[in-house]
């Protein structure tokens, strides 16, 4: 982005314009295509999305407007166009509307860190991986905003149980992020690409994975974590009282994030653009990008159809006595193991110059301590899963007419 | 490109990026049918005219998980740093990055003894 | 003052900080004041940016945004009937007197004297970077002490918190 | 560059602004945000001088260090606030600082 911004800013003082005004006109270009980006690819998600959903359910999904149903989004666009849209009496009519343009505004603003290819990216920012995290609290912001505005209870009551479950699942989110972080010794997201040209991150820490990976879920909202549109309990949640295109910019906003996050796994964990051939071309590399990312979104999209939601309680439980201990557990023994193969001059300290080789000693051990703490957990679940089991047989057993009419 | 361009391109970003979400908004407010009504217009609710106001009582367990939140958000601060200077850090360096984080799961440790994480 | 993206910022970060500002002071809905709190907090960030600390800007917009704004609308929304309540303002002409007065002060105390020093040349090209930060912290003869102080202070702080706030019939 | 003063004065600005929200609201919640205020005119004058002073070369960190810590104090300022004030609620059904004065003799 940076030679198109110099070249355009270049040609364009060249044809007469004034540099301050060109440099600008450069500047807007560049946040036009970036932007571009996240605002063709959630057209494309929403078909994938339905399309995906169908299929798991044995359904053929949209197939009628357009080749393969592509067209129903824009169908779907031009419907939501002619819907009334209808602002209650009772609601903060200025936070009312603004709480879903952040909401938007806030997920699309990610992108701009997002490095699609070795050289072309937005910005590379020295904190990127800590932008990710603050600008993602505007949107639970708006979610408040958005539920208190409405002046309704059921939206104030969902607003509140979305933004404490969102709240809850961040700290194993920043946890796990710290792991990259530490590893590649930079906030940059392209540093972090860059450290992983050795060794995958999936590979040093998958633990750290899979943590990201399950609160990046529960922070788009998806099931089992999907209180957000908890239809069958709170009406509709934060969003009841809204209708129409408003409407559509928190259902938009939401299919967004979700693939945002496969994209920021795959870098912080994937090596983002790496894999064979992708020095020959941006495009090799940008497809590489869109691969990773595209297969974890599928992932996310393939739990969400599985899995049934969770209660509340069950979710709270399971992130703050289960996730967070294991997220500081992970990073503290990540960073001790690590910190003690270098002193003893095993691992590299800098990952930027370690090839694959200097790094397969420490990654053996890193995998082993992995693997012990997966067994270790395992044998955890099963044993509470042991324990649930003989309470609910037992609660059987006492009450025979409960037990016979679970059965039913 | 240096520092203040960077960010210069990320303001111009936060200033588009509402954008983008207000122009189909605009436009659906150009082309909507508006036959605004009491009845629709009133807060969706079971039908009945709600008496007296929307607060409802909130549990105080939604507090404490905020504080929870706050208290380690708050300690990203210095970790995020830490982990950034952690390959050039001596062993000193990461036994007190140790020592800071392990003081945090003890407040965590207290709050789960205590019986404060579950939801109420 | 010359225009350029700094100075354009400046100006729009000092309409956002000081705005905001007197939207938490004079808005008698507590929910909206959080907004506006957060409006002023975004504009400090902003500053932040301009001043070469972009780390700091991105952390106040983590912990105010992300976390207290949220802290302050739990607190607000479990002390409910606050926002009822038709809240008087008391000694709205002393407190106006007195701030401005203090502002004045200030000005005079703090602007005066460094009016015309700092001159824009004079200014650090290089700044510190957040690894800079990172290893002053633990080291020895940096910030170590107080590092492991704030880590006491906040688990003090949470563990007091929980302790005040639980339900003592639960 | 914008000079340093320009800072200076607008921290000013939105630190009286707290003094007053302190001084002439009645409402805890009200009262403790208007700290948090006053706080953050606070950490624009540290990093303000932080940026422009002339030894920045030699790497002092003081006054980003201190940013930090004062972010710090703030957030468990907060927190204990803001659960001081639910309790008082709690207890006593008011938010008013004058309401709750027991303890004074």
């Amino acid at each position: 982005m940076e030679e198109l911004c110099t070249g355009l800013c270049s040609v364009l003082t060249e044809t007469g314009v004034e540099l301050g005004l060109a440099y600008f006109l450069s500047l807007l270009a560049g946040v036009l295509l970036v932007s571009g980006v996240p605002l063709l690819t959630v057209i494309i998600l929403i078909w994938i999305e339905r399309k995906v959903a169908a299929r798991i359910q044995d359904r053929i999904g949209p197939n009628r407007v357009g080749p393969v149903g592509l067209l129903q989004t824009i169908a779907d666009m031009i419907k939501l166009l002619s819907k009334e849209d209808i602002t209650p009496t009772a609601a903060d009519r200025v936070l009312y509307n603004a709480a879903p343009l952040v909401s938007f505004a806030s997920v699309v603003l990610l992108w701009a860190v997002v490095p699609f290819t070795p050289f072309h990216y937005g910005v590379d920012l020295e904190i990127g991986a800590l932008y990710f995290v603050a600008i993602a609290s505007f949107g639970t912001l708006a979610i408040m905003a958005a539920g208190w505005a409405s002046n309704n209870k059921y939206a104030l009551l969902g607003a509140f149980r979305v933004v404490a479950l969102l709240v809850s699942y961040e700290v194993p989110l920043v946890f796990a992020l710290l792991v990259p972080v530490m590893l590649a010794g930079s906030m940059s997201l392209v540093d972090i690409v860059n450290a992983q040209s050795g060794m995958w991150f999936v590979v040093l820490s998958p633990l750290a994975f899979v943590i990201f990976y399950i609160s990046s879920q529960a922070e788009t909202g998806r099931a089992p974590f999907d209180l957000i549109e908890a239809e069958s309990e709170l009406v509709a949640g934060f969003n009841i009282e809204y209708s129409g295109m408003k409407f559509g910019m928190f259902f938009a906003a939401e299919f967004l994030h979700v693939f945002t996050n496969g994209i920021i796994m795959a870098i912080l964990f994937f090596g983002g653009w790496m894999g064979p051939l992708y020095y020959e071309s941006p495009l090799v590399a940008f497809a590489w990008l869109g691969a990773k990312g595209g297969l974890i979104y599928f992932t996310t999209l393939w739990l969400r159809n599985t899995v049934p939601r969770l209660r509340i309680d069950q979710i709270m439980a399971f992130n703050w006595k289960f996730l967070v201990p294991l997220s500081i557990a992970n990073l503290i023994l990540i960073s001790l193991a690590l910190k003690v193969m270098q002193e003893l001059g095993i691992a590299p300290r800098d990952m930027l110059s370690a090839s694959f080789g200097d790094l397969l000693p420490a990654t053996a051990i890193l995998l082993v301590i992995n693997g012990a703490m997966i067994l270790y957990l395992l044998g955890i679940m099963r044993k509470r899963g042991r324990e649930a089991r003989r309470e609910s047989r037992d609660a059987r057993a006492g009450y025979p007419q409960a037990a016979g009419a679970a059965r039913h | 490109m240096n520092v203040l361009n960077e960010w210069a391109f990320v303001g111009l970003f936060a200033v588009l990026a509402p954008v983008f979400p207000a122009l189909p908004i605009v436009i659906a407010w150009l082309f909507r049918p508006r036959k605004p009504n009491v009845l629709k217009s009133s807060t969706y609710e079971c039908g009945v005219e709600t008496i007296g106001d929307t607060w409802v009582q909130f549990r105080v367990q939604y507090y404490i998980y905020g504080l929870i939140f706050l208290v380690f958000d708050v300690e990203m601060v210095f970790l995020f740093p830490w982990a950034v200077a952690y390959n050039e850090m001596s062993l000193f360096g990461f036994v007190a990055g140790f020592l800071f984080i392990f003081l945090l799961t003890d407040a965590l440790f207290y709050a789960w003894k205590k019986n404060a994480l579950d939801w109420k | 003052m010359e225009l350029n993206a700094i100075s354009i910022g400046f100006v729009v970060f000092s309409i956002f900080t000081l705005g905001g500002g007197v939207g938490v002071v004079t808005t008698r809905n507590l929910f909206q004041g959080t907004i506006w709190l957060m409006v002023s907090l975004f504009g400090v960030a902003g500053y932040f940016v301009l001043l070469s600390a972009p780390f700091l800007a991105a952390v106040q917009i983590l912990v105010y945004i992300g976390a207290i704004a949220i802290l302050i609308t739990f607190a607000v929304m479990l002390t409910r009937s606050v926002a009822r309540i038709k809240e008087r303002y008391i000694r709205i002409l002393p407190s106006f007197i007195a701030s401005l007065a203090l502002f004045l002060i200030l000005l005079l105390g703090v602007t005066i004297p460094i009016f015309g020093a700092h001159s824009p040349g004079s200014i650090p090209e290089y700044v510190a970077s957040t690894r800079d930060l990172g290893a002053a912290l633990v080291d020895e003869n940096g910030y170590v002490v107080p590092f492991l102080l704030a880590s006491v202070l906040l688990t003090a702080a949470m563990i007091g918190a929980i302790f005040i706030a639980r339900d003592e019939n639960a | 560059m914008v000079p340093l003063w320009m800072y200076l004065a607008v921290a000013a600005a939105l630190f009286s602004i707290g003094v007053f929200g302190v001084l002439a609201r009645r409402n805890a919640v009200a009262i403790l945000m208007s700290v948090e205020l006053m706080l953050n005119a606070v950490n624009i004058n540290l990093v303000a001088f932080w940026r422009y002073s002339e030894t920045g070369t030699d790497l002092l960190l003081n006054g980003y260090a201190f940013t930090a810590f004062v972010l710090i104090v703030a957030a468990a300022e907060a927190a204990v606030g803001l659960a001081i004030i639910i309790t008082v609620y709690r207890n006593r059904r008011s938010v008013i600082p004058e309401e709750a004065a027991t303890l004074k003799g």
